[in-house]
Protein backbone atom coordinates (compact mmCIF):
# COMPACT_ATOMS: atom_id res chain seq x y z
CA UNK A 1 0.00 0.00 0.00
CA UNK A 2 1.16 3.53 -0.76
CA UNK A 3 -0.54 6.93 -0.63
CA UNK A 4 -2.20 6.47 -4.01
CA UNK A 5 -3.78 3.12 -3.21
CA UNK A 6 -4.87 4.44 0.22
CA UNK A 7 -6.62 7.33 -1.56
CA UNK A 8 -8.21 4.87 -4.01
CA UNK A 9 -9.39 2.69 -1.10
CA UNK A 10 -10.98 5.72 0.57
CA UNK A 11 -12.70 6.81 -2.66
CA UNK A 12 -13.99 3.27 -3.24
CA UNK A 13 -15.17 2.64 0.31
CA UNK A 14 -16.77 6.06 0.77
CA UNK A 15 -17.84 7.13 -2.71
CA UNK A 16 -18.58 3.95 -4.65
CA UNK A 17 -19.98 2.34 -1.50
CA UNK A 18 -22.47 5.19 -1.20
CA UNK A 19 -23.47 4.85 -4.86
CA UNK A 20 -24.03 1.11 -4.40
CA UNK A 21 -26.39 1.95 -1.53
CA UNK A 22 -28.04 4.68 -3.60
CA UNK A 23 -28.62 2.47 -6.62
CA UNK A 24 -30.00 -0.44 -4.59
CA UNK A 25 -32.64 1.51 -2.65
CA UNK A 26 -35.01 4.40 -3.02
CA UNK A 27 -36.99 5.88 -5.90
CA UNK A 28 -35.90 5.70 -9.54
CA UNK A 29 -34.66 9.30 -9.62
CA UNK A 30 -32.15 8.55 -6.91
CA UNK A 31 -31.00 5.34 -8.55
CA UNK A 32 -30.15 6.88 -11.92
CA UNK A 33 -28.13 9.64 -10.22
CA UNK A 34 -26.27 7.01 -8.20
CA UNK A 35 -25.48 5.10 -11.39
CA UNK A 36 -24.07 8.27 -12.97
CA UNK A 37 -22.01 9.08 -9.88
CA UNK A 38 -20.59 5.54 -9.73
CA UNK A 39 -18.78 6.28 -12.99
CA UNK A 40 -17.42 9.61 -11.84
CA UNK A 41 -16.08 8.06 -8.63
CA UNK A 42 -14.80 4.72 -9.95
CA UNK A 43 -12.87 6.27 -12.85
CA UNK A 44 -10.64 8.47 -10.64
CA UNK A 45 -10.11 5.43 -8.40
CA UNK A 46 -8.85 3.47 -11.43
CA UNK A 47 -6.48 6.34 -12.28
CA UNK A 48 -5.22 6.42 -8.69
CA UNK A 49 -4.68 2.65 -8.82
CA UNK A 50 -2.70 2.95 -12.08
CA UNK A 51 -0.46 5.51 -10.37
CA UNK A 52 -0.24 3.46 -7.17
CA UNK A 53 0.77 0.27 -8.96
CA UNK A 54 3.07 2.33 -11.25
CA UNK A 55 1.53 0.76 -14.37
CA UNK A 56 0.84 3.38 -17.07
CA UNK A 57 -1.08 0.84 -19.16
CA UNK A 58 -3.69 0.55 -16.39
CA UNK A 59 -4.94 3.97 -17.53
CA UNK A 60 -6.69 2.27 -20.48
CA UNK A 61 -9.58 0.83 -18.38
CA UNK A 62 -10.10 4.30 -16.87
CA UNK A 63 -10.21 5.81 -20.37
CA UNK A 64 -12.81 3.26 -21.52
CA UNK A 65 -14.87 3.85 -18.36
CA UNK A 66 -14.75 7.63 -18.89
CA UNK A 67 -16.04 7.05 -22.44
CA UNK A 68 -18.67 4.38 -21.87
CA UNK A 69 -19.90 5.20 -18.35
CA UNK A 70 -21.77 8.36 -19.44
CA UNK A 71 -22.98 6.48 -22.52
CA UNK A 72 -24.53 3.93 -20.16
CA UNK A 73 -26.27 6.74 -18.26
CA UNK A 74 -27.54 8.10 -21.60
CA UNK A 75 -29.03 4.65 -22.28
CA UNK A 76 -31.03 4.94 -19.05
CA UNK A 77 -31.95 8.57 -19.74
CA UNK A 78 -33.20 7.62 -23.20
CA UNK A 79 -35.09 4.42 -22.42
CA UNK A 80 -36.47 5.41 -19.00
CA UNK A 81 -37.38 8.94 -20.20
CA UNK A 82 -41.11 8.44 -19.59
CA UNK A 83 -40.63 7.41 -15.97
CA UNK A 84 -38.05 10.14 -15.34
CA UNK A 85 -40.30 12.85 -16.76
CA UNK A 86 -42.84 12.25 -13.99
CA UNK A 87 -40.22 12.44 -11.29
CA UNK A 88 -37.09 14.15 -12.61
CA UNK A 89 -33.82 13.67 -10.71
CA UNK A 90 -32.33 16.82 -9.23
CA UNK A 91 -28.96 16.51 -7.57
CA UNK A 92 -26.74 19.14 -9.20
CA UNK A 93 -24.45 19.65 -6.22
CA UNK A 94 -23.66 15.96 -5.88
CA UNK A 95 -22.85 15.81 -9.57
CA UNK A 96 -20.63 18.89 -9.39
CA UNK A 97 -18.85 17.50 -6.33
CA UNK A 98 -18.16 14.15 -8.01
CA UNK A 99 -17.00 15.83 -11.23
CA UNK A 100 -14.78 18.14 -9.19
CA UNK A 101 -13.26 15.13 -7.45
CA UNK A 102 -12.44 13.59 -10.85
CA UNK A 103 -10.91 16.86 -12.07
CA UNK A 104 -8.80 17.25 -8.93
CA UNK A 105 -7.49 13.67 -9.18
CA UNK A 106 -6.58 14.14 -12.86
CA UNK A 107 -4.82 17.45 -12.18
CA UNK A 108 -2.85 16.04 -9.23
CA UNK A 109 -1.75 13.05 -11.31
CA UNK A 110 -0.73 15.41 -14.14
CA UNK A 111 1.38 17.54 -11.79
CA UNK A 112 3.05 14.45 -10.32
CA UNK A 113 3.67 12.79 -13.70
CA UNK A 114 5.10 15.83 -15.45
CA UNK A 115 4.51 16.91 -19.03
CA UNK A 116 4.71 13.97 -21.42
CA UNK A 117 2.51 11.75 -23.54
CA UNK A 118 0.91 10.10 -20.50
CA UNK A 119 -0.25 13.51 -19.31
CA UNK A 120 -2.14 14.05 -22.56
CA UNK A 121 -3.92 10.73 -22.05
CA UNK A 122 -4.82 11.70 -18.48
CA UNK A 123 -6.19 15.06 -19.63
CA UNK A 124 -8.28 13.38 -22.37
CA UNK A 125 -9.64 10.93 -19.79
CA UNK A 126 -10.44 13.75 -17.38
CA UNK A 127 -12.16 15.87 -20.02
CA UNK A 128 -14.26 12.92 -21.22
CA UNK A 129 -15.18 12.01 -17.63
CA UNK A 130 -16.19 15.47 -16.42
CA UNK A 131 -17.91 16.48 -19.67
CA UNK A 132 -19.66 13.13 -19.94
CA UNK A 133 -20.96 13.22 -16.38
CA UNK A 134 -22.31 16.74 -16.63
CA UNK A 135 -24.00 15.99 -19.97
CA UNK A 136 -25.40 12.71 -18.65
CA UNK A 137 -26.90 14.42 -15.60
CA UNK A 138 -28.38 17.06 -17.92
CA UNK A 139 -29.88 14.26 -20.01
CA UNK A 140 -31.35 12.62 -16.91
CA UNK A 141 -32.94 15.92 -15.77
CA UNK A 142 -35.16 16.28 -18.81
CA UNK A 143 -32.52 16.55 -21.54
CA UNK A 144 -34.17 13.69 -23.38
CA UNK A 145 -37.93 13.51 -23.63
CA UNK A 146 -38.84 10.05 -24.82
CA UNK A 147 -41.68 8.84 -26.91
CA UNK A 148 -43.12 5.37 -26.66
CA UNK A 149 -41.92 4.40 -30.10
CA UNK A 150 -38.66 6.32 -30.32
CA UNK B 1 -41.67 -38.40 -11.92
CA UNK B 2 -43.35 -36.79 -8.97
CA UNK B 3 -42.31 -33.49 -7.48
CA UNK B 4 -40.92 -35.25 -4.44
CA UNK B 5 -38.61 -37.53 -6.42
CA UNK B 6 -37.40 -34.58 -8.48
CA UNK B 7 -36.55 -32.63 -5.34
CA UNK B 8 -34.66 -35.61 -3.94
CA UNK B 9 -32.61 -35.96 -7.11
CA UNK B 10 -31.86 -32.25 -7.01
CA UNK B 11 -30.82 -32.47 -3.35
CA UNK B 12 -28.50 -35.44 -4.00
CA UNK B 13 -26.91 -33.74 -7.01
CA UNK B 14 -26.50 -30.45 -5.18
CA UNK B 15 -24.96 -32.13 -2.13
CA UNK B 16 -22.51 -34.03 -4.33
CA UNK B 17 -21.47 -30.85 -6.15
CA UNK B 18 -21.09 -29.00 -2.84
CA UNK B 19 -18.92 -31.79 -1.42
CA UNK B 20 -16.68 -31.76 -4.51
CA UNK B 21 -16.34 -27.97 -4.40
CA UNK B 22 -15.44 -28.00 -0.70
CA UNK B 23 -12.88 -30.75 -1.28
CA UNK B 24 -11.35 -28.77 -4.14
CA UNK B 25 -11.33 -25.57 -2.08
CA UNK B 26 -9.38 -27.23 0.74
CA UNK B 27 -6.60 -28.19 -1.69
CA UNK B 28 -6.28 -24.72 -3.27
CA UNK B 29 -3.00 -22.84 -2.81
CA UNK B 30 -3.32 -19.80 -0.54
CA UNK B 31 -4.69 -16.48 -1.88
CA UNK B 32 -1.95 -14.27 -3.30
CA UNK B 33 0.82 -16.88 -3.01
CA UNK B 34 4.09 -16.74 -4.92
CA UNK B 35 3.89 -20.07 -6.77
CA UNK B 36 2.34 -19.71 -10.23
CA UNK B 37 3.36 -22.75 -12.29
CA UNK B 38 1.03 -21.97 -15.21
CA UNK B 39 1.68 -18.22 -15.16
CA UNK B 40 5.45 -18.63 -15.23
CA UNK B 41 5.30 -20.96 -18.23
CA UNK B 42 2.82 -18.74 -20.10
CA UNK B 43 4.97 -15.63 -19.56
CA UNK B 44 8.07 -17.49 -20.76
CA UNK B 45 6.30 -18.71 -23.90
CA UNK B 46 4.90 -15.26 -24.68
CA UNK B 47 8.28 -13.55 -24.23
CA UNK B 48 9.87 -16.16 -26.51
CA UNK B 49 7.46 -15.04 -29.24
CA UNK B 50 8.01 -11.34 -28.38
CA UNK B 51 4.40 -10.68 -27.37
CA UNK B 52 4.38 -8.00 -24.68
CA UNK B 53 0.88 -8.73 -23.34
CA UNK B 54 0.87 -12.32 -22.08
CA UNK B 55 -2.94 -12.43 -22.12
CA UNK B 56 -2.93 -11.72 -25.87
CA UNK B 57 -0.33 -14.45 -26.35
CA UNK B 58 -2.52 -16.92 -24.45
CA UNK B 59 -5.67 -15.90 -26.35
CA UNK B 60 -4.29 -15.77 -29.86
CA UNK B 61 -1.22 -18.00 -29.80
CA UNK B 62 -1.00 -20.57 -27.02
CA UNK B 63 -4.76 -21.18 -26.92
CA UNK B 64 -5.84 -19.76 -30.27
CA UNK B 65 -8.09 -22.79 -30.78
CA UNK B 66 -10.09 -21.87 -27.64
CA UNK B 67 -10.61 -18.40 -29.07
CA UNK B 68 -11.88 -19.96 -32.30
CA UNK B 69 -14.47 -21.79 -30.20
CA UNK B 70 -15.47 -18.60 -28.39
CA UNK B 71 -15.77 -16.75 -31.68
CA UNK B 72 -18.01 -19.51 -33.05
CA UNK B 73 -20.23 -19.22 -29.96
CA UNK B 74 -20.69 -15.49 -30.55
CA UNK B 75 -21.25 -16.08 -34.28
CA UNK B 76 -23.84 -18.78 -33.64
CA UNK B 77 -25.68 -16.78 -30.99
CA UNK B 78 -25.93 -13.77 -33.30
CA UNK B 79 -27.18 -16.08 -36.05
CA UNK B 80 -29.79 -17.46 -33.67
CA UNK B 81 -30.87 -13.95 -32.69
CA UNK B 82 -31.23 -12.94 -36.32
CA UNK B 83 -33.47 -15.95 -36.97
CA UNK B 84 -35.54 -15.61 -33.78
CA UNK B 85 -36.08 -11.84 -33.95
CA UNK B 86 -36.89 -11.62 -37.66
CA UNK B 87 -40.04 -9.85 -38.81
CA UNK B 88 -42.75 -12.49 -39.05
CA UNK B 89 -45.72 -12.45 -41.42
CA UNK B 90 -48.20 -11.03 -38.88
CA UNK B 91 -45.93 -8.15 -37.95
CA UNK B 92 -45.44 -4.79 -39.60
CA UNK B 93 -42.93 -1.99 -39.31
CA UNK B 94 -44.07 1.23 -37.69
CA UNK B 95 -42.21 4.44 -38.30
CA UNK B 96 -40.21 5.28 -35.16
CA UNK B 97 -41.12 8.61 -33.61
CA UNK B 98 -38.17 10.95 -33.09
CA UNK B 99 -37.44 11.80 -29.48
CA UNK B 100 -36.67 15.29 -28.21
CA UNK B 101 -32.99 15.51 -27.36
CA UNK B 102 -31.51 18.69 -25.84
CA UNK B 103 -28.82 20.33 -27.95
CA UNK B 104 -25.86 19.78 -25.57
CA UNK B 105 -26.68 16.08 -25.33
CA UNK B 106 -26.86 15.80 -29.12
CA UNK B 107 -23.55 17.65 -29.55
CA UNK B 108 -21.94 15.40 -26.94
CA UNK B 109 -23.12 12.31 -28.82
CA UNK B 110 -21.80 13.61 -32.14
CA UNK B 111 -18.39 14.46 -30.64
CA UNK B 112 -17.94 11.33 -28.55
CA UNK B 113 -19.00 8.97 -31.38
CA UNK B 114 -15.75 9.34 -33.41
CA UNK B 115 -13.66 9.55 -30.24
CA UNK B 116 -15.08 6.28 -28.93
CA UNK B 117 -14.68 4.68 -32.36
CA UNK B 118 -10.99 5.68 -32.45
CA UNK B 119 -10.50 4.43 -28.89
CA UNK B 120 -12.04 1.09 -29.86
CA UNK B 121 -9.68 0.81 -32.83
CA UNK B 122 -6.77 1.77 -30.55
CA UNK B 123 -7.69 -0.96 -28.08
CA UNK B 124 -7.90 -3.50 -30.93
CA UNK B 125 -4.61 -2.44 -32.56
CA UNK B 126 -2.67 -2.48 -29.28
CA UNK B 127 -4.09 -5.77 -28.02
CA UNK B 128 -0.72 -7.51 -28.01
CA UNK B 129 1.03 -4.58 -26.31
CA UNK B 130 -1.25 -3.24 -23.57
CA UNK B 131 -4.44 -4.42 -21.84
CA UNK B 132 -7.24 -4.91 -24.33
CA UNK B 133 -7.65 -6.76 -27.58
CA UNK B 134 -10.10 -7.60 -30.28
CA UNK B 135 -13.08 -8.35 -28.04
CA UNK B 136 -12.84 -5.27 -25.83
CA UNK B 137 -12.08 -2.87 -28.67
CA UNK B 138 -14.74 -4.38 -30.91
CA UNK B 139 -17.44 -3.86 -28.29
CA UNK B 140 -16.31 -0.26 -27.67
CA UNK B 141 -16.35 0.53 -31.40
CA UNK B 142 -19.79 -1.04 -31.88
CA UNK B 143 -21.20 0.79 -28.85
CA UNK B 144 -19.87 4.07 -30.28
CA UNK B 145 -22.13 3.82 -33.33
CA UNK B 146 -25.22 3.52 -31.14
CA UNK B 147 -24.57 6.96 -29.65
CA UNK B 148 -26.45 8.11 -32.72
CA UNK B 149 -29.60 6.36 -31.43
CA UNK B 150 -29.10 7.75 -27.93
CA UNK B 151 -28.26 11.30 -29.02
CA UNK B 152 -30.65 11.57 -31.96
CA UNK B 153 -33.16 8.97 -33.09
CA UNK B 154 -33.34 5.53 -34.63
CA UNK B 155 -33.78 6.84 -38.19
CA UNK B 156 -30.43 8.64 -37.98
CA UNK B 157 -28.72 5.44 -36.84
CA UNK B 158 -30.31 3.46 -39.66
CA UNK B 159 -28.87 5.89 -42.21
CA UNK B 160 -25.24 5.12 -41.33
CA UNK B 161 -25.73 1.46 -40.41
CA UNK B 162 -26.46 -0.81 -43.37
CA UNK B 163 -27.01 -4.06 -41.43
CA UNK B 164 -26.31 -6.26 -44.46
CA UNK B 165 -22.79 -4.88 -44.73
CA UNK B 166 -22.11 -5.70 -41.08
CA UNK B 167 -23.44 -9.24 -41.55
CA UNK B 168 -20.98 -9.71 -44.43
CA UNK B 169 -18.19 -8.21 -42.30
CA UNK B 170 -19.01 -10.61 -39.48
CA UNK B 171 -18.74 -13.63 -41.77
CA UNK B 172 -15.59 -12.31 -43.50
CA UNK B 173 -13.81 -11.72 -40.18
CA UNK B 174 -14.76 -15.19 -38.92
CA UNK B 175 -13.39 -16.77 -42.08
CA UNK B 176 -10.24 -14.61 -41.90
CA UNK B 177 -9.53 -16.22 -38.52
CA UNK B 178 -10.04 -19.68 -40.02
CA UNK B 179 -7.88 -18.88 -43.06
CA UNK B 180 -5.02 -17.67 -40.83
CA UNK B 181 -5.31 -20.95 -38.93
CA UNK B 182 -5.29 -22.99 -42.15
CA UNK B 183 -2.25 -21.04 -43.38
CA UNK B 184 -0.43 -22.30 -40.30
CA UNK B 185 -1.46 -25.83 -41.20
CA UNK B 186 -0.36 -25.50 -44.83
CA UNK B 187 2.84 -23.73 -43.80
CA UNK B 188 4.03 -27.03 -42.37
CA UNK B 189 3.20 -26.81 -38.67
CA UNK B 190 -0.25 -27.22 -37.12
CA UNK B 191 -3.66 -25.51 -37.28
CA UNK B 192 -3.37 -21.96 -35.88
CA UNK B 193 0.34 -22.47 -35.17
CA UNK B 194 2.23 -19.18 -34.83
CA UNK B 195 5.23 -20.15 -36.97
CA UNK B 196 4.60 -18.42 -40.31
CA UNK B 197 5.42 -14.78 -39.70
CA UNK B 198 8.58 -13.26 -38.17
CA UNK B 199 8.12 -12.39 -34.51
CA UNK B 200 9.35 -8.80 -35.03
CA UNK B 201 10.71 -6.38 -32.45
CA UNK B 202 9.39 -6.66 -28.89
CA UNK B 203 6.76 -4.06 -27.92
CA UNK B 204 5.94 -2.80 -31.43
CA UNK B 205 2.69 -3.10 -33.39
CA UNK B 206 4.06 -5.80 -35.70
CA UNK B 207 5.48 -8.05 -32.96
CA UNK B 208 4.10 -11.46 -32.08
CA UNK B 209 3.75 -13.18 -35.48
CA UNK B 210 0.12 -13.98 -36.26
CA UNK B 211 -1.16 -12.56 -32.94
CA UNK B 212 -2.00 -9.07 -34.34
CA UNK B 213 -3.72 -10.61 -37.38
CA UNK B 214 -5.95 -12.91 -35.32
CA UNK B 215 -6.57 -10.03 -32.92
CA UNK B 216 -7.75 -7.77 -35.74
CA UNK B 217 -10.00 -10.54 -37.12
CA UNK B 218 -11.62 -10.98 -33.70
CA UNK B 219 -12.00 -7.22 -33.35
CA UNK B 220 -13.88 -6.94 -36.63
CA UNK B 221 -15.96 -10.03 -35.89
CA UNK B 222 -17.04 -8.78 -32.47
CA UNK B 223 -17.77 -5.24 -33.67
CA UNK B 224 -19.94 -6.47 -36.57
CA UNK B 225 -21.64 -9.11 -34.41
CA UNK B 226 -22.59 -6.56 -31.72
CA UNK B 227 -23.94 -4.15 -34.35
CA UNK B 228 -26.08 -6.90 -35.92
CA UNK B 229 -27.27 -8.10 -32.50
CA UNK B 230 -28.28 -4.60 -31.39
CA UNK B 231 -29.91 -3.95 -34.77
CA UNK B 232 -32.25 -6.92 -34.20
CA UNK B 233 -33.08 -5.79 -30.67
CA UNK B 234 -33.64 -2.18 -31.76
CA UNK B 235 -35.85 -3.27 -34.67
CA UNK B 236 -38.00 -5.27 -32.30
CA UNK B 237 -38.17 -2.62 -29.58
CA UNK B 238 -38.68 0.40 -31.80
CA UNK B 239 -40.12 -0.58 -35.18
CA UNK B 240 -41.77 -3.98 -35.39
CA UNK B 241 -45.38 -4.21 -34.19
CA UNK B 242 -47.93 -6.97 -34.16
CA UNK B 243 -50.49 -6.62 -36.95
CA UNK B 244 -54.03 -5.79 -35.88
CA UNK B 245 -53.07 -4.63 -32.39
CA UNK B 246 -54.32 -1.10 -32.88
CA UNK C 1 -6.14 -11.15 1.73
CA UNK C 2 -4.44 -8.74 4.16
CA UNK C 3 -4.71 -5.87 1.66
CA UNK C 4 -7.60 -3.60 2.74
CA UNK C 5 -8.08 -2.57 -0.91
CA UNK C 6 -8.97 -6.14 -1.90
CA UNK C 7 -11.29 -6.49 1.10
CA UNK C 8 -13.09 -3.24 0.27
CA UNK C 9 -13.59 -4.09 -3.43
CA UNK C 10 -14.71 -7.64 -2.62
CA UNK C 11 -17.27 -6.27 -0.15
CA UNK C 12 -18.51 -3.75 -2.74
CA UNK C 13 -18.96 -6.50 -5.34
CA UNK C 14 -20.72 -8.77 -2.83
CA UNK C 15 -23.09 -5.99 -1.73
CA UNK C 16 -23.89 -4.95 -5.28
CA UNK C 17 -24.40 -8.52 -6.50
CA UNK C 18 -26.77 -9.22 -3.60
CA UNK C 19 -28.69 -6.05 -4.46
CA UNK C 20 -28.89 -7.13 -8.13
CA UNK C 21 -30.55 -10.37 -7.01
CA UNK C 22 -32.81 -8.71 -4.42
CA UNK C 23 -34.18 -5.97 -6.71
CA UNK C 24 -37.19 -7.32 -8.59
CA UNK C 25 -38.09 -4.65 -11.17
CA UNK C 26 -36.04 -5.30 -14.36
CA UNK C 27 -35.40 -1.61 -15.07
CA UNK C 28 -33.97 -1.00 -11.61
CA UNK C 29 -32.13 -4.28 -11.87
CA UNK C 30 -30.42 -2.99 -15.03
CA UNK C 31 -29.25 0.06 -13.05
CA UNK C 32 -27.82 -2.13 -10.30
CA UNK C 33 -26.17 -4.35 -12.93
CA UNK C 34 -24.44 -1.33 -14.48
CA UNK C 35 -22.96 -0.37 -11.10
CA UNK C 36 -22.07 -4.02 -10.44
CA UNK C 37 -20.11 -4.02 -13.72
CA UNK C 38 -18.12 -0.99 -12.59
CA UNK C 39 -17.31 -2.47 -9.18
CA UNK C 40 -16.30 -5.76 -10.81
CA UNK C 41 -13.96 -3.86 -13.15
CA UNK C 42 -12.32 -2.21 -10.13
CA UNK C 43 -11.97 -5.61 -8.45
CA UNK C 44 -10.30 -7.07 -11.55
CA UNK C 45 -7.91 -4.11 -11.69
CA UNK C 46 -7.05 -4.55 -8.02
CA UNK C 47 -6.35 -8.24 -8.70
CA UNK C 48 -3.98 -7.17 -11.53
CA UNK C 49 -6.20 -8.35 -14.40
CA UNK C 50 -6.72 -5.20 -16.51
CA UNK C 51 -7.68 -7.22 -19.62
CA UNK C 52 -10.66 -8.72 -17.83
CA UNK C 53 -11.50 -5.32 -16.34
CA UNK C 54 -11.61 -3.85 -19.84
CA UNK C 55 -13.89 -6.66 -21.06
CA UNK C 56 -16.20 -6.09 -18.11
CA UNK C 57 -16.31 -2.33 -18.70
CA UNK C 58 -16.89 -2.67 -22.44
CA UNK C 59 -19.79 -5.10 -22.01
CA UNK C 60 -21.23 -4.05 -18.66
CA UNK C 61 -21.38 -0.26 -18.80
CA UNK C 62 -23.47 0.37 -21.91
CA UNK C 63 -24.17 -2.81 -23.92
CA UNK C 64 -25.90 -4.93 -21.24
CA UNK C 65 -28.19 -2.11 -20.01
CA UNK C 66 -29.12 -1.30 -23.61
CA UNK C 67 -30.03 -4.92 -24.43
CA UNK C 68 -31.98 -5.31 -21.17
CA UNK C 69 -33.94 -2.08 -21.49
CA UNK C 70 -34.76 -2.72 -25.16
CA UNK C 71 -36.18 -6.13 -24.21
CA UNK C 72 -38.21 -4.55 -21.39
CA UNK C 73 -39.55 -1.92 -23.79
CA UNK C 74 -40.62 -4.57 -26.30
CA UNK C 75 -42.44 -6.57 -23.65
CA UNK C 76 -44.15 -3.44 -22.25
CA UNK C 77 -45.29 -2.37 -25.74
CA UNK C 78 -46.82 -5.77 -26.36
CA UNK C 79 -48.57 -5.62 -22.98
CA UNK C 80 -50.02 -2.20 -23.79
CA UNK C 81 -51.22 -3.43 -27.17
CA UNK C 82 -53.03 -6.36 -25.58
CA UNK C 83 -54.65 -4.10 -22.98
CA UNK C 84 -55.91 -1.82 -25.71
CA UNK C 85 -57.28 -4.68 -27.80
CA UNK C 86 -59.23 -6.03 -24.87
CA UNK D 1 -24.23 24.55 -54.71
CA UNK D 2 -23.58 20.83 -54.90
CA UNK D 3 -19.85 21.38 -55.29
CA UNK D 4 -19.82 23.69 -52.30
CA UNK D 5 -21.57 21.04 -50.20
CA UNK D 6 -19.01 18.45 -51.29
CA UNK D 7 -16.16 20.82 -50.48
CA UNK D 8 -17.48 21.63 -47.01
CA UNK D 9 -18.03 17.93 -46.38
CA UNK D 10 -14.43 17.16 -47.37
CA UNK D 11 -13.17 19.96 -45.14
CA UNK D 12 -15.22 18.60 -42.23
CA UNK D 13 -13.74 15.12 -42.67
CA UNK D 14 -10.25 16.61 -42.93
CA UNK D 15 -10.68 18.59 -39.71
CA UNK D 16 -11.97 15.53 -37.88
CA UNK D 17 -9.09 13.47 -39.28
CA UNK D 18 -6.54 15.95 -37.93
CA UNK D 19 -8.19 16.05 -34.50
CA UNK D 20 -8.45 12.25 -34.27
CA UNK D 21 -4.84 11.85 -35.43
CA UNK D 22 -3.77 14.16 -32.61
CA UNK D 23 -5.80 12.02 -30.19
CA UNK D 24 -4.09 8.87 -31.53
CA UNK D 25 -0.68 10.44 -30.96
CA UNK D 26 -1.71 11.10 -27.35
CA UNK D 27 -2.94 7.52 -26.84
CA UNK D 28 0.10 5.64 -28.18
CA UNK D 29 3.29 5.32 -26.17
CA UNK D 30 5.97 5.44 -28.91
CA UNK D 31 5.47 6.88 -32.40
CA UNK D 32 6.88 4.45 -34.98
CA UNK D 33 6.12 4.45 -38.72
CA UNK D 34 3.66 1.56 -38.49
CA UNK D 35 1.90 3.23 -35.54
CA UNK D 36 1.43 6.37 -37.61
CA UNK D 37 0.10 4.44 -40.63
CA UNK D 38 -2.39 2.46 -38.50
CA UNK D 39 -3.34 5.66 -36.67
CA UNK D 40 -3.94 7.52 -39.93
CA UNK D 41 -6.23 4.72 -41.15
CA UNK D 42 -8.12 4.54 -37.85
CA UNK D 43 -8.50 8.33 -37.74
CA UNK D 44 -9.87 8.25 -41.30
CA UNK D 45 -12.50 5.70 -40.27
CA UNK D 46 -13.42 7.87 -37.30
CA UNK D 47 -13.55 11.05 -39.40
CA UNK D 48 -15.80 9.43 -42.03
CA UNK D 49 -18.10 8.16 -39.25
CA UNK D 50 -18.19 11.66 -37.70
CA UNK D 51 -19.15 13.27 -41.02
CA UNK D 52 -21.73 10.57 -41.73
CA UNK D 53 -23.25 10.91 -38.28
CA UNK D 54 -23.52 14.70 -38.56
CA UNK D 55 -25.22 14.38 -41.95
CA UNK D 56 -27.55 11.62 -40.71
CA UNK D 57 -28.71 13.83 -37.84
CA UNK D 58 -29.17 17.05 -39.79
CA UNK D 59 -30.45 15.57 -43.08
CA UNK D 60 -34.05 14.95 -42.24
Amino acid sequence: MNGWTVAATAALAGGVGATVWGVATGPLRRRVVAQNLSTSLACPSLLLLAQGYDRPSYVDPALVLALLGPVGTLVFARLLAEDLEKDPPKAPWLTYAASGFGAVVVLVLCVVGGPDRAMGKLLVTGALLVGGNLIASRALAGGIAGSRHG
Amino acid sequence: MTRRVRLWILAVGGAGLAALLVAACLELPGFGGTSHPYGDRAVRASLARRTANTIASINFDQRAFDTLGEMSILFASVLGTVVLLRQTRDERRAKPEPAYVALPVRRYALIVLPVALLTGLYVIAHGQLSPGGGFQGGVVAATALHLLYLGADYRALERIRPVGLYEVGDALAASAYLVTGLAGLIGGAAFLANTLLPYGTFNTLSSGGTVPLLNAAIGMEVACAVVVLLARFLDQAVEIEQEGGT
Amino acid sequence: MDDPLIVVTLLLVAACATAAVAVRDPERQALVLAVLGTTLAVLFTVLQAPDVALSQLAVGSALTPLLLLLSVRKVRRRGRKKDKAR
Amino acid sequence: MNRRAALSGALEVLAWWAALMALWLVLISAPATLELVVGAAAALVGALAAGGARRAVSGR
